[in-house]
């Protein structure tokens, strides 16, 4: 039972706990935070696989760099779009 | 039907798609005041049809067939055939599509939305055609769909809520009976392969019967029932009644031609030419579907009895006089054949003057209820004689078209040893006249005094009664239904043709 | 040299409990702020020292350990703006 | 890189476990941000501790730094009522959650040795590729459509930014004294760190990412200090961010048509056109990045 | 007659345009950018043609590195219908945007369209996981903008795809690393070589199945469809409905047909994917069927149609009927559900509102419109003589060759279901009599009723002639990998 060995385990996990976290929360904010937290546990599953030998393998490296960038765009998206319907829902609420 | 001699390759089926097809096309954009367009492109796409069904009467009753196919779906073609069973059909189909355009531009004048009327229209002459000269029955079951979502346009023409309504549980009606036809076609298609129609049956769909007789039961059955709801063979014949909102040139030509027929041509091309009358006939699907069709013929009669609408008598008339059609197919003798394929023409030639007369009665003088109708005929004499010799042809009297069809009918039962069949149709017979002769008594009794006031006022006397285009074709038909009676014998009579298809069946 | 590397970096952790014991225990901002500011920064500095000493013995350039002090810098610099920006909005909030 | 587990990474494990359970779990939104940053900056560790230099940088600058900035900016506006979920719809989560975890680790656990063939094939081309570091050379040669579709997410990503946010632009930010001099420290600083990582990109760990991600970095603090060229609104704005994308497919067509096909980068030329690209690449993803932050940063009362 | 390297330029092409398209102030960026979308559509066509002349499929090795190390395009029959059907669609759709912006949400709308349309083809030819995973990513983010710009009450639509498009992205990524962990390759022809069965193939077929179900809104996962596509502007809906639902179903059946073979794990999914497609049918017709609402009653039959796409999983598998069926299923829906949308938007546009109960009349003032509406629905319902009947003919025959007579039950009875709420809309339009004289409340450019019914007519004539497009999707490798 090696270190990768764990961290391969501990990736599926901290993408289930974030998937649900994300279904089950009702805030807008909070979900995507869940999101990022479960792409984390995505990216640790793919550089896990690249530690298994000694010489870490450099293209889910490369994946995992470009998945990173990709969630930092789609969370700034998802921001500004939450602040939009909060905003929106402000109106109705104090219309 | 008659032995296939050499088949050559020819766009002539092709072009008769397009004599419909075409005008609908074009007249889908034309504006709605641009009446003389409108019509010229009707008359015109309709005298060049029943040009080529008569150019080619004489090559197609001498044995050699026009065919075109065109590859659909890898492993099945789109053929159209020109066989002698479907220039009958044709034949028809053409020749009242001519009389009833020029009824139907008469009915509507200044009505609103005419462009889309005449378009449908002709796209539902485009679909009868197509079903008439389908070569296998995957071009059949396109056409036949395509009927259908043509016609609803037309009997929802006007858009009241009745019109939409009726419409809509014709949709429902047919279209159930599309989706059970499609069922059987592809799994007959699936099974073994694609088939075309051929005179006396297919080979491959006998080999299925007798291999596996359960499966080609039910796929008969399928396709039978899915052709019987068309064919408004009783328990599926709800729609045809309900269907009369449509304006009179609708119901003229669809209820009495177009979608009727078609069911009935599907009919005998299934029991006939797909799977021969001996492999029908021991599959158990002949029996079954005489029965049923005996009794539409009497329960159609009955319910006609009660109705005191003109247009919803004639229409149950109509439910029973096709399942003649059906009940002649179903019997396996040439005799009964012959005369079942006769009734299509007759009873289509005498039905569409009926429905002209009734469209005329309502539109000139306003009436559309039988018990209003006294003394009419004196007033419309002319329309009241259409109508006199339409109904003495449904009874069935002797020197009209509708006993030259009876008749054969009657004596094939006997031949085919079916003897129920004889007082089915003397049964009939009397009903006929039960419902008939009153509305020509009516027509022709003078009028009794104390109904002056009921009666609208009459228009000033002129010289016709009615606008010419309304009079004549109902006057041209009935002089058909006589013509076909007495000139039963001469080769190119319906009669005749329909003998030599007959022939083709029983090689 | 790892008894005195120990020894630093003991002190430091004392220091970083320290600080944050004070987050904890301190009624309002402004105290909560002196006392993560000062503490942890101490902390950290005396941890960087325990890290000089180590990587040091064990032969490394001068570069790491200028590396090092930078680090500290930049936490002292963050720090400092930080505690000064909540306790400014704090007056006036 | 020992493989055996050492109490330093059973801690990191079990932090970084924690850290994804409590960001998730803690009901108050600007606790759940703080939790998440920790989270970010945990992982970064352990990035770096399965011998992932280059992500533990990026995780760090753009996980915590960018993401940080955006989700600590949303935490202005207040937090709307939601809904509680049932309790029952929580458990069945939850009870599913496991379910599928254990599915996961089960299938994780039968997966078959690494094959070891795409490291060695990588290591075998590197020399013609112009980049020692492996990772930049995957990224930038190898498979270099896949990072120049993902400067077009990160510019797809700015165009709906700011098709979704209201016209208005935040207006410059009069900032206090002290602020200015802060800016005035650590931008040069800051612009000497994307440009070192830029260049350090084809030996070491480093790289276009991340010094994109510096570069926005840097734009946001210049903004929020209220530096006045730090504007990227206007032409120039949209011009510096779409550069990087029209950059790369120019690049890529001139190898189609000059070259021997797309984006095959000749021997000779290849390291410097990494770098250029690379350059390209930071500039835009640090002022697109800037410019979702600015596009989220108009406070809803404004946006009217 | 082959000419691989065209591939890459129709990722490349849209995106540099679309970069080019944003930097254009907003005043004339209507006129650039449908200029830069027919630039697009020429070459798409052109590629279109070249493939089907050529007959054969095309791969395509970027950045000269092959399979393992570098990235693979591939374009065989079922990319060269599915190209074609986005350029069709995107032609369309970029004539009804280009002739009423209020119907696209404004000059916003072409840079996002660009990306999308580079997205799109982007899926359809790749041939690299990864890059499959990315250019999902590019579609997903374009499209929600593109929601988005629906108005104000578009955002929390928009968010809800975008969340649920990012829960697929994320189970698919992980299904990626699966297939690298186990294979350590991302090319698709190698790993449906690789792969044995076992819990890891399963694993990953269930994700995609998964991912995928998420972003083409199969039936657990759908609610976000019936909210995000009325939402959008006209020719946004057209698009979401017609091109990117097929993002996903060609991703799925790729992976599904690629790696799927006769494990019973894997057999199971099918009927699971199966039922769900089934309930899909009847769901989505039932739901059609009560909603009063024009654009909601075609998302709603986008939910049903989807199910039909999920029943090809275990209706083709093996059958080259039911695969050919599929693809002329995905074309015949493309073409009809485009038409419809923009015909909803062009009435929207005529009468201010797309609910049913206002919209008496339009038989009259806009037939085309109507038309169009008719014929699509006609297609959609699978009657002849339309394209949709070609597909549902195909699928019957396969489901016969398997014996399996419950599909059957499924694809006629959705039949008629489809075919109840086009008539239900169509009825809707006829004119209640005596208010003929009442005109259309807003004049409607010629143009905005012409696009949805050539596109309506288009699965007509498809309908008819349509051995030439069967035969070339019929014999698919996927298919013959393993069937």
């Amino acid at each position: 039972m090696t270190f990768v060995d764990l961290a391969l385990l501990a990736g599926p996990a901290i993408m289930m706990i974030g998937l649900v976290g994300h279904l089950l929360i009702g805030d807008l904010l909070r979900r995507i935070i869940a999101l990022n937290v479960a792409s984390g546990g995505v990216m640790l599953v793919l550089l896990a696989v690249a530690a298994r030998e000694d010489v870490p393998d450099p293209v889910p490296q490369a994946l995992v760099l470009t998945g990173i960038v990709i969630m930092a765009a789609v969370t700034g998206v998802a921001l500004a779009l939450a602040r939009r319907v909060d905003a929106v829902s402000d109106e109705s609420e104090d219309r | 039907m008659t032995p296939d001699a050499q088949v050559d390759y020819s766009i002539v089926p092709l072009l008769m798609l397009l004599t419909s097809l075409l005008p609908a096309g074009i007249i889908f954009c034309l504006r709605e005041d641009q009446v003389r367009w409108r019509t010229t492109l009707n008359m015109a796409g309709a005298v060049a049809k029943v040009g080529f069904v008569v150019a080619l009467i004489p090559p197609v009753v001498s044995g050699d067939k026009l065919r075109v196919s065109m590859p659909w779906v890898p492993g099945v073609d789109l053929v159209l055939v020109t066989d002698a069973f479907s220039l009958f059909f044709v034949a028809l189909s053409a020749g009242l599509w001519l009389v009833t355009t020029i009824y139907a531009i008469g009915y509507l004048e200044g009505a609103p939305n005419r462009s889309r009327f005449f378009g449908f229209f002709s796209l539902c002459v485009t679909a009868t055609t197509g079903i008439a000269l389908a070569g296998n029955l995957i071009t059949f079951l396109l056409f036949f769909e395509m009927l259908t979502l043509v016609t609803y346009p037309l009997v929802a023409h006007r858009g009241t809520k009745d019109a939409l309504d009726g419409a809509r549980t014709y949709l429902a009606y047919t279209l159930g009976g599309g989706v059970v036809l499609l069922a059987g076609v592809v799994w007959l298609t699936a099974l073994v392969g694609p088939v075309e129609f051929t005179a006396g049956g297919v080979a491959a769909v006998a080999d299925l019967a007798a291999e596996r007789p359960g499966e080609a039961t039910a796929i008969g059955a399928l396709l039978l029932i899915g052709m019987s709801v068309k064919a408004a063979i009783v328990p599926l014949h709800g729609w045809l009644p309900i269907a009369m909102v449509a304006p009179a040139p609708v119901s003229a030509l669809l209820h009495a031609v177009a979608v009727v027929k078609a069911g009935a041509f599907g009919i005998v091309r299934v029991t006939h030419d797909l799977f021969g009358l001996s492999v029908a006939g021991e599959l158990g699907l002949l029996p079954v579907m005489a029965g049923f069709a005996g009794f539409t013929i009497v329960y159609g009669s009955i319910r006609a009895l009660a109705q005191d609408d003109l247009k919803k008598r004639l229409a149950y008339s109509t439910v029973s006089q096709l399942s003649y059609v059906a009940l002649g197919a179903a019997l396996v003798s040439p005799l009964a054949t012959a005369g079942a394929l006769v009734h299509i023409v007759h009873q289509g030639m005498m039905k569409i003057t009926l429905f002209f007369c009734a469209g005329l009665f309502a539109e000139v003088q306003g009436i559309s209820k039988i018990s209003q109708l006294a003394g009419v005929g004196r007033r419309m004499p002319l329309t009241g004689a259409a109508f006199t010799v339409g109904s003495l042809g449904m009874i069935g009297l002797p020197p009209l078209a509708g006993f030259v069809s009876k008749w054969p009918l009657a004596l094939g039962g006997l031949d085919a040893g079916t003897t129920w069949v004889l007082p089915v149709l003397i049964a009939s017979t009397l009903l006929n006249a039960a419902y008939f002769l009153p509305v020509v008594y009516a027509l022709w009794r003078p009028e009794p005094d104390d109904q002056e006031a009921a009666v609208p006022a009459v228009p000033p006397r002129r010289r016709l009664e009615a606008p010419a285009a309304l009079l004549w074709p109902p006057v041209v038909t009935a002089a058909m239904v006589l013509l076909m009676g007495v000139a039963a014998g001469w080769t190119y009579s319906p009669w005749g043709l329909a003998e030599i298809i007959a022939g083709g069946s029983y090689r | 040299m790892i008894i005195l590397m120990t020894l630093l970096l003991a002190v430091g952790a004392i220091f970083m409990i320290a600080g944050t014991a004070g987050l904890l225990r301190f009624p309002d901002l402004p105290t909560r702020l002196h006392a993560v500011a000062k503490a942890d920064n101490l902390g950290l500095g005396f941890i960087i020292l325990g890290l000089i000493v180590h990587t040091v013995s064990n032969g490394a350039g001068a570069g790491v350990v200028v590396k090092l002090l930078l680090i500290w810098a930049l936490a002292l610099l963050g720090t400092a703006v930080n505690s000064h920006l909540l306790a400014v909005r704090e007056d006036d909030g | 890189m020992s493989l055996d587990i050492g109490v330093f990474d059973a801690l990191l494990l079990t932090g970084v476990l924690l850290a994804a359970v409590a960001a998730v779990l803690v009901p108050r939104r600007t606790a759940s941000v703080a939790v998440f940053l920790v989270f970010g900056l945990l992982l970064a560790l352990l990035w770096a501790r399965l011998d992932a230099p280059d992500i533990a940088l990026a995780e760090a600058v753009l996980g915590g730094g960018v993401t940080g900035a955006l989700l600590v900016d949303a935490l202005a506006s207040k937090q709307p009522h939601a809904p509680p979920r049932r309790l029952w719809t929580v458990v069945v989560g939850i009870v599913a959650g496991t379910i599928a975890f254990l599915a996961a680790a089960c299938v994780v656990s039968r997966l078959s040795g690494p094959t070891g063939e795409l490291p060695r094939l990588v290591d075998d081309q590197i020399a013609t590729t112009g980049a020692e570091h492996p990772v930049t050379a995957v990224l930038l040669n190898f498979r270099s459509f896949d990072t120049l579709l993902e400067i077009a997410v990160v510019m797809a990503a700015v165009f709906a930014a700011t098709a979704v946010s209201d016209r208005s632009w935040a207006r410059e930010l009069s900032a206090s004294g002290e602020l200015r001099t802060i800016a005035m420290a650590l931008l040069p600083v800051v612009a000497l760190l994307a440009v070192w990582m830029l260049i350090a990109g084809t030996t070491r760990p480093g790289g276009a990412f991340q010094a994109g991600a510096m570069v926005g970095a840097g734009l946001v603090i210049a903004h929020l200090t209220g530096t006045r060229h730090a504007s990227t609104r206007g032409r120039w704005g949209e011009a510096l961010i779409v550069v990087g994308l029209v950059a790369f497919i120019l690049l890529a067509f001139s190898t189609a048509v000059a070259g021997e096909g797309w984006l095959v980068l000749g021997e000779s030329w290849a390291s410097a056109a990494i770098l250029g690209i690379e350059a390209v690449l930071a500039v835009s993803i640090g002022v697109g990045l800037a410019r979702i932050f600015l596009a989220n940063r108009n406070e809803p009362g404004e946006a009217r | 007659m082959r000419y691989p390297a065209l591939l890459p330029a129709l990722v490349l092409l849209p995106l540099l345009l679309s970069a080019m398209v944003a930097l254009v102030p907003r005043g004339p960026r209507r006129l650039a950018g449908a200029a830069a979308s027919s630039i697009t559509g020429v070459l798409g066509s052109a590629v279109v043609l070249a493939l089907m002349i050529d007959g054969g499929s095309w791969e395509f090795a970027l950045a000269g590195w092959e399979a393992p190390l570098g990235i693979t395009l591939q374009a065989d029959g079922t990319s060269t219908a599915f190209l074609a059907l986005m350029t069709v669609v995107g032609v369309a759709v970029t004539v009804y945007a280009a002739a009423e912006p209020r119907l696209a949400g404004g000059p916003d709308f072409w840079p996002l369209w660009l990306v999308l349309w580079a997205g799109l083809n982007g899926v359809v030819v790749a041939g690299d996981l990864f890059n499959i995973y990315v250019m999902l990513e590019l579609v997903t983010l374009a499209a929600v903008a593109l929601v988005a710009l629906g108005g104000r009450s578009a955002a929390a639509p928009a968010l809800r795809y975008l969340f649920v498009g990012v829960v697929g992205s994320l189970l698919f990524l992980l299904a990626v690393a699966l297939v690298y962990a186990e294979t350590g390759t991302l090319d698709l022809l190698q790993v449906t070589a690789a792969l044995e069965p076992g819990p890891v193939l399963t694993a990953i077929v269930a994700l995609t199945l998964l991912g995928m179900g998420a972003k083409m809104a199969l039936f657990p996962l759908h609610a976000w469809l019936p909210v995000a596509h009325p939402a959008a502007p006209a020719a946004v809906s057209a698009v979401l409905s017609a091109l990117v639902i097929k993002a996903g179903v060609i991703v799925l059946w790729r992976i599904w047909f690629g790696l799927a073979d006769d494990a019973t794990a894997v057999r199971a999914l099918g009927v699971v994917a199966g039922i769900a497609g089934a309930v899909a049918v009847f769901w989505g017709g039932a739901m059609a069927l009560r909603s009063s609402r024009l654009k909601q009653i075609i998302a709603y039959s986008t939910v049903a149609q989807v199910g039909y796409f999920a029943i090809v999983l275990t209706l083709a598998d093996g059958s080259a009927a039911g695969w050919s069926g599929g693809v002329v299923l995905v074309l015949a829906h493309g073409l009809a559900k485009a038409a419809m949308f923009l015909a909803a938007g062009t009435l929207a546009v005529a009468y201010g509102t797309d609910r049913l109960s206002h919209l008496h009349g339009a038989i009259t003032h806009t037939p085309m419109t109507v038309a169009a509406l008719g014929i699509a629905g006609i297609s959609l319902a699978g009657l002849p003589p339309t394209f949709g009947f070609v597909a549902k003919w195909q699928l019957l025959m396969a489901a016969i060759e398997q014996g399996a007579w419950w599909w059957i039950g499924v694809l006629l009875l959705g039949g008629l279901l489809t075919f109840g709420y086009t008539a239900a809309m169509v009825r809707a339009t006829f004119n209640r009599p005596g208010d003929d004289e009442v005109p259309a409340p807003h004049r409607v450019r010629s143009v905005l009723a012409v696009v949805p019914f050539t596109l309506a007519i288009a699965s007509v004539v498809f309908g008819v002639f349509s051995a030439g497009l069967v035969d070339l999707v019929a014999e698919d490798p996927t298919v013959r990998g393993h069937g």
